[in-house]
């Protein structure tokens, strides 16, 4: 036991000591407010700029003191992920803990060292506050409690996703990423704050953050259900999608998105294909409804479309001029990013509630616009953009000067032709990336090495393909090459192609944002080549429709005109998918949606 | 001067009154009452009345995520709110299996002593006031504040840190703050020997508190007393020895008895106890900055956070006794069901009924304070 | 190249032996109204799809026409033209190595466009040399002024030319 | 001393029908038991194995099992361990039996419980309200009890409309998701 001498009785001249106090320094406190630590958590800032709206401080505040409010003026962007709401705080709630500052997804907002708040009862709505970048009364004062690396309780970091090595995958058509185990599924699912912006951006609005959520809980068949609520095609885009969602993802400002991708793909492929078909009928209606559509091309968009009318009763017979389903996707994405089983999956899904597909059809050669017309209730053109764009630089028109779509097209199909020992693709987006590695694999196949050459037009802080794309294409042994301008296909005397003169590109965009390249005449290369594909842009075969009938449409700058549900100027015809937005599959899917719905209206009206 | 409507009031021949401590009076704050009955100026019985002041904590938790109850549980009690944040922590990393990075367990032992050294100032100044001491409450609540000083620095609060969460702390220690801490500890240590002048050596304290509210150790141990008030009556027991938690195997420091179990041996304990605390501060001192390493482990997104199914029962040394928290996951987001075993519930209600029969009217409040219980606690 | 552009060639020439600047704009109103004429009479021609292009490069030279006959007949026009120059457009190269095709029956998009370039960067490459070979005056600024304005033609041409052509964007396919 | 104590628990404890034990680690143990053999298995833990002190006895309600869950931690000074005694009973009646006879802090706890969840020990010295004296509603703590919905209903919140707010609402903008929203 220590000696503590409280226990001895002392002298009686112990009262003295106090007069030792007369020499200690009295102790005064300012009237003003003391000071704040350097990480107090006092009233609230929030930097507008970067707080995008999403919410999640709201959910974590365990005082229910936090108000969404929307903002007039304030930039509001799904694509982007941003929305025009800001947290407001209810200082009669608020507790000061600070969860909200250590889970923005931004880190907007933070505390300051402000502690001060007096007001009369008549003034007690000033408690409820609209944080922003200056402070609950204007005043500056430092910031208190603000977002560490250590106090960061968003996860920033994805799963990492497994992939063959290049090594094993570089001379055959395998699929190269593994999809994630199921452990994996669900700490990724759990990286979630469910905000809603993946929701938000996605053009056919996937409910996501609910299919996140039921994977996380386990329950993959309630993720599938959550899935087909608006994407019948999720074997696709769990692979091959543009992922629109994860550039959206609010976990995406500071860190990686959530792999929103990968998780559809996760709970695609953890649910059998026969469960998933029994999913995806629930709600199909008991009834027939005796109406008859046509939809031409059994791509995304016409397939989405068909099994929404499928599901309504009607009577669904899809027209496709190849000999499988799937267009662009099983036709343009090569096997390693998608196998073809999966697409399969999903489109059996479709056909397996009555969907009829007539293989090698092609309308406006095998059957007319006006025989489908006459014969059926509605029409929906869903061909997509199947042909591709050619440079017309010199020597362009020599026959080893091929089109990417057509040679994927070919490679898909098995069809034999000579694989090139030397190629150069003309393109930086997905589409030369697909075809570069593509023949890439062939090459290592045939001839034990890799000689293939991408000259894009594109620098790489503009680079149209994704960095992941570009990176696989270079472990595969493929050379990017970026700024480069094609300027001739070089043909021998003989007339054998080889090669391709490019010169350097000096910017590509104007001041405005336009594509306008300017060139260096002095920085011209060569790049040997016994085949050059083009793979710089796609187009639409309108030539269906025949001159009859494209002169009784309505276009719009070449385009097909049609109004808000895809209808175009002919009451019975509707158009979806590439052909009128451009490339990008779950858009082909939200517009075959959109159709679907704008039809079923019409029939309705029509009886 | 009587109002126009007064009568007087016959009393019972009995000579029984009923007094009522609390709310309002000045020696108890909260809301939680102490009801005695009166013949003369002895205790012949006295009752506990539970008051509302935080109320429903149990309940409010079984409604929150895993980490909202961070906020929460600090309150449960005001003058030493860290071990509370910590049992709950304890608990969440026992049934989440968290290992808490050895960092983390050092600056969750340095908070919990610097919360015991504010709590007992606080505890033997509340003390003093009720005998007429109020130099000493001053005083204590005045040091107190500069230990607050640190909290707020350390945690970004000076009461609630909300500090704590599960899988470690919330930030990392600031710069120059073990130096300041340091010269605290410096200074509180100069400061004993004034306490012991003024109120420990004081021979009106002394009398005043000799064999008030007096228990055996056998009354103790029947009646489930723990901490300062169960060392008191002679047994070394302390949670932190005798079920280490954290990294208090690895600390050394002593267990202070007392033999008298009366009001004065309490407040020795706890005088003792400060000199202990400062002990275990400077070894933290001493070899928290040689502790490299994160401060937290890496937990779930709170907002998607399932704590695996199971139950576990996790105890901390509070400066009041024993504090324990067992918590039940069915694997939920939230607590299925979180039962907070505090020191003071125990303490005010069935042990200070025992102790007071008997007592004098005048000594009433002594004994609440000698027991050091919480009345936030109490009304839980 | 078409007779078109052989013709322009011939004309271009005629403009070199002008002096005054009326003259001069009389010339290059000729042009314009030339391609406005032959862009009109393309119309019918192209599908109906793709009609929208032509009929904008009708317009495009149309409102050259005009902006050239009010000129003209502005007393002004020196101050005018003065003022226009002084941040001359610089050319992009772009179009330099699009090959100019025969346009045939049923021309596409690529082809118009293709033939659209080649003919501002004719008018272009004309204005550019007469401007380069006349004395600093105020006939100096009318070519250089022309130039310009076919320079800033034929870029917003190159753009839309990337647009249509160049729509491969980060598709799947 | 102790270590062998616990041998000899784990032994005892073994030996017992309808016990079904598993130690965690070397300080704590989980029991469960039926509820009518409980009262003997604490005699004998407090008489024979030095578990003196009640920790404390926590109510868990299973609603969906009907039952509710009584835990007794029970410590032992001598053998540094704590031993938690689960049991369950019918959640209907919910009538059990008090343990003041062993453990005296007991009382309080039973008293508590019995505030909360209604559910009443036979042989309990006080089963009086302790914090609820104005509540007559059902025992709060009960699952079937929303604390939340109740005092939403009974209770005014503080509805704030400050002058910012009404200039947002003028511009077309104003509260879109309210904290209840999302709880």
């Amino acid at each position: 036991m220590p000696d503590i001498p409280y226990k001895d009785k002392g002298s009686i001249l112990g009262p003295l000591k106090t007069l030792g106090f007369f020499a200690r320094r009295p102790v005064t406190e300012p009237f003003e407010p003391r000071p704040a630590a350097d990480s107090y958590r006092g009233f609230h800032v929030n930097d507008w700029e970067k707080c995008i709206g999403c919410s999640t401080c709201q959910k974590v505040c365990d005082n229910a003191a936090i108000t969404m409010v929307k903002i007039p003026g304030l930039p509001e962007d799904p694509v982007l992920g941003v929305r025009n709401e800001r947290p407001a705080i209810d200082y009669g709630r608020c507790c000061w803990c600070g969860l909200c500052v250590d889970i923005c997804p931004t880190g907007s907002i933070s505390l300051t060292t402000e502690y001060v708040h007096v007001c009369r009862e008549n003034e007690l709505d000033s408690y409820f506050v609209l944080p922003d970048p200056n402070g609950i009364h204007g005043k500056h004062f430092d910031k208190g409690w603000d977002k560490t690396a250590d106090a960061d309780l968003v996860d920033l970091h994805q799963q990492p996703m497994g992939e063959v090595e290049p090594q094993q995958r570089d001379d055959n058509f395998d699929e190269i990423v593994h999809g994630f185990t199921s452990q994996q599924a669900i700490i990724e699912a759990s990286r979630c704050v469910q905000c809603g912006m993946c929701h938000e951006s996605c053009p056919t609005h996937m409910n996501a953050p609910e299919y996140i959520r039921a994977i996380w809980e386990g329950n993959a068949e309630e993720a599938v259900r959550q899935i087909y609520r608006s994407n019948p095609f999720s074997h696709v885009c769990g692979r091959v999608c543009t992922r629109r969602c994860e550039t959206a993802c609010s976990i995406g400002r500071r860190g990686d998105p959530v792999a929103i991708r990968w998780l559809k793909r996760y709970a695609m492929d953890a649910v059998s294909d026969e469960r998933i078909r029994e999913i995806a009928a629930e709600g199909k209606v008991d009834y027939i409804s005796g109406k008859k559509i046509a939809i031409i091309g059994a791509g995304p968009a016409g397939l989405t479309a068909a099994y929404d009318l499928v599901k309504k009763g009607h009577d669904v017979t899809v027209f496709e001029a190849l000999d499988k389903p799937g267009g662009m996707t099983r036709y343009g994405i090569p096997e390693y990013r998608l196998p073809y089983d999966r697409l399969d999956a999903d489109v059996e899904v479709i056909t397996s509630l009555g969907v009829t597909i007539q293989y090698n059809t092609r309308i406006g050669r095998d059957i007319g616009m006006d025989v489908l017309e006459r014969d059926y209730d509605a029409v929906v053109v869903a061909i997509g953009l199947q042909q591709g764009r050619s440079t017309r630089i010199p020597g362009s028109d020599h026959k080893q000067v091929r089109k990417a779509v057509k040679l994927l097209r070919k490679i898909t199909q098995g069809k034999p032709f000579k694989v090139p020992r030397t190629a150069v693709v003309i393109g930086g987006g997905n589409v030369a990336m697909d075809i570069a590695r593509s023949l890439a694999r062939l090459q290592k196949q045939q001839y034990g090495e890799v000689r293939m050459t991408v000259a894009a037009l594109e620098d790489f802080d503009h680079f149209l393909a994704d960095p992941e794309e570009v990176t696989e294409a270079r472990e595969e042994g493929v050379v990017i090459l970026d700024s480069r301008g094609p300027k001739q296909c070089l043909v021998d005397e003989n007339g054998k192609l080889i090669g391709l003169a490019t010169l350097g590109v000096v910017s590509i965009f104007d001041q405005d944002g336009r594509f306008a390249p300017r060139y260096d005449d002095s920085d011209e290369q060569v790049h040997q080549a016994d085949m050059v594909i083009e793979s710089i842009g796609q187009m639409t075969d309108v030539s269906l429709f025949g001159d009859e009938l494209t002169e009784r449409l309505e276009w719009n700058r070449g385009r097909l005109r049609v109004d808000e549900n895809g209808r175009t100027s002919e009451p019975w015809l509707w158009s979806a998918g590439d052909m009128v937005f451009g490339p990008d599959v779950v858009h082909a899917v939200a517009d075959g949606h959109r159709v679907a719905a704008g039809i079923e209206e019409y029939l309705g009206v029509k009886q | 001067m009587r109002p126009e409507n007064y009568q007087a009031k016959n009393h019972p021949p009995s000579h029984e009154f009923e007094l009522n401590f609390g709310p309002n009076h000045p020696g108890i704050e909260g809301n939680y009452a102490f009801k005695v009955k009166l013949n003369g100026d002895t205790v012949l019985s006295a009752r506990a009345d539970g008051g509302y002041l935080h109320r429903g904590f149990e309940k409010l938790m079984e409604g929150r995520l895993w980490i909202q109850n961070i906020a929460l549980v600090p309150r449960i009690c005001v003058p030493d709110p860290v071990p509370m944040e910590v049992c709950y922590s304890l608990a969440i990393e026992e049934l989440g299996g968290l290992e808490v990075p050895e960092r983390a367990q050092w600056i969750r032992v340095m908070q919990l002593e610097m919360s015991r050294l504010a709590a007992h100032l606080f505890a033997f100044g509340g003390h003093a006031a009720t005998t007429g001491m109020y130099t000493t409450m001053f005083w204590g609540v005045a040091d107190r504040d500069l230990i607050l000083d640190r909290f707020e620095e350390l945690t970004g609060g000076r009461v609630y840190s909300i500090y704590n969460i599960p899988g470690g702390v919330r930030r990392e220690v600031p710069d120059g703050f073990l130096e300041r801490m340091s010269s605290l500890l410096d200074y509180l240590e100069s400061r004993l020997p004034d306490y012991d002048n003024l109120f420990f050596r004081n021979q009106v304290f002394i009398k005043r508190a000799r064999d008030v509210g007096a228990m055996t150790q056998e009354q103790a141990l029947k009646w489930g007393v723990t901490g300062p008030n169960l060392r008191a009556t002679g047994l070394a027991f302390d949670v932190r020895r005798d079920d280490p938690y954290l990294v208090y195997d690895q600390l050394d420091f002593e267990i202070p008895t007392e033999p008298g179990g009366d009001a004065l041996s309490r407040n020795l304990v706890r005088r003792s106890e400060l000199k202990q605390s400062i002990r275990i501060l400077r070894q933290v001192i001493e070899r928290l900055p040689s502790i490299r390493g994160p401060i937290r482990c890496p937990i779930p997104n709170p907002l998607a956070w399932n704590v695996p199914a199971g139950e576990s029962y996790t105890r901390v040394e509070s400066s009041k006794g024993e504090l324990a928290y067992y918590v039940v996951s069915t694997g939920g987001d939230k607590p299925y069901r979180v039962h907070v075993r505090g020191p003071s519930s125990m303490h005010a209600v069935q042990v200070l009924e025992n102790l007071a029969v008997g007592s004098r009217l005048e000594d009433v409040a002594q004994i609440m304070f000698s027991l050091d219980a919480c009345p936030p606690e109490v009304d839980r | 190249m078409s007779e078109h552009g052989e013709g322009h060639s011939a004309a271009y020439e005629r403009i070199r032996s002008k002096k005054t600047l009326g003259e001069i704009l009389e010339v290059a109103t000729s042009f314009e109204k030339a391609a406005f004429e032959f862009y009109t009479a393309l119309i019918p021609k192209v599908s109906k799809n793709l009609r929208y292009l032509v009929e904008e490069l009708a317009g495009e030279e149309q409102g050259h026409y005009e902006l050239f006959t009010s000129l003209a007949g502005n007393p002004d026009i020196e101050s005018r033209i003065q003022d226009e120059i002084k941040t001359p457009a610089e050319d992009r190269r772009f179009s330099d190595f699009v090959q100019l095709p025969d346009l045939g029956d049923h021309p596409d998009d690529q082809a118009i466009l293709q033939y659209a370039l080649g003919r501002e960067d004719a008018a272009m490459k004309q204005y550019r040399e007469l401007a380069d070979s006349t004395e600093p005056g105020p006939v100096h600024d009318l070519f250089e002024y022309l130039a310009k304005e076919e320079t800033l033609h034929k870029q917003e041409l190159e753009k839309q030319y990337y647009e249509i052509v160049y729509s491969g964007g980060p598709g799947n396919g | 001393m102790s270590k062998e104590l616990n041998i000899w628990l784990d032994n005892l404890l073994s030996d017992i029908e309808s016990v079904q034990f598993q130690r965690r680690n070397s300080r704590r143990v989980r029991v469960d038991v039926g509820s009518e053999a409980l009262p003997a298995l604490l005699e004998l833990l407090q008489g024979r194995a030095s578990y003196v002190h009640l920790s404390a006895i926590t109510c868990v309600d299973w609603i969906e099992d009907g039952q509710f869950e009584l835990v007794y931690h029970v410590w032992s000074y001598e053998t540094r361990s704590l031993v938690s005694v689960h049991t369950r009973i019918p959640r209907d009646p919910g009538v059990y039996l008090s343990i003041y006879d062993l453990y005296q802090p007991a009382a309080f706890f039973e008293r508590d419980i019995h505030e909360m969840y209604g559910l009443y020990f036979e042989g309990s010295p006080d089963m009086e309200k302790f914090i609820l004296t104005e509540w007559n509603g059902p025992p709060p703590m009960r699952k079937d009890f929303d604390g939340e919905a109740f005092v939403n209903e009974h209770f005014h919140w503080e509805q704030y409309h400050p002058q910012w707010l009404k200039d947002l609402e003028e511009e077309g903008g104003g509260i879109t998701v309210r904290p209840e929203d999302v709880r």
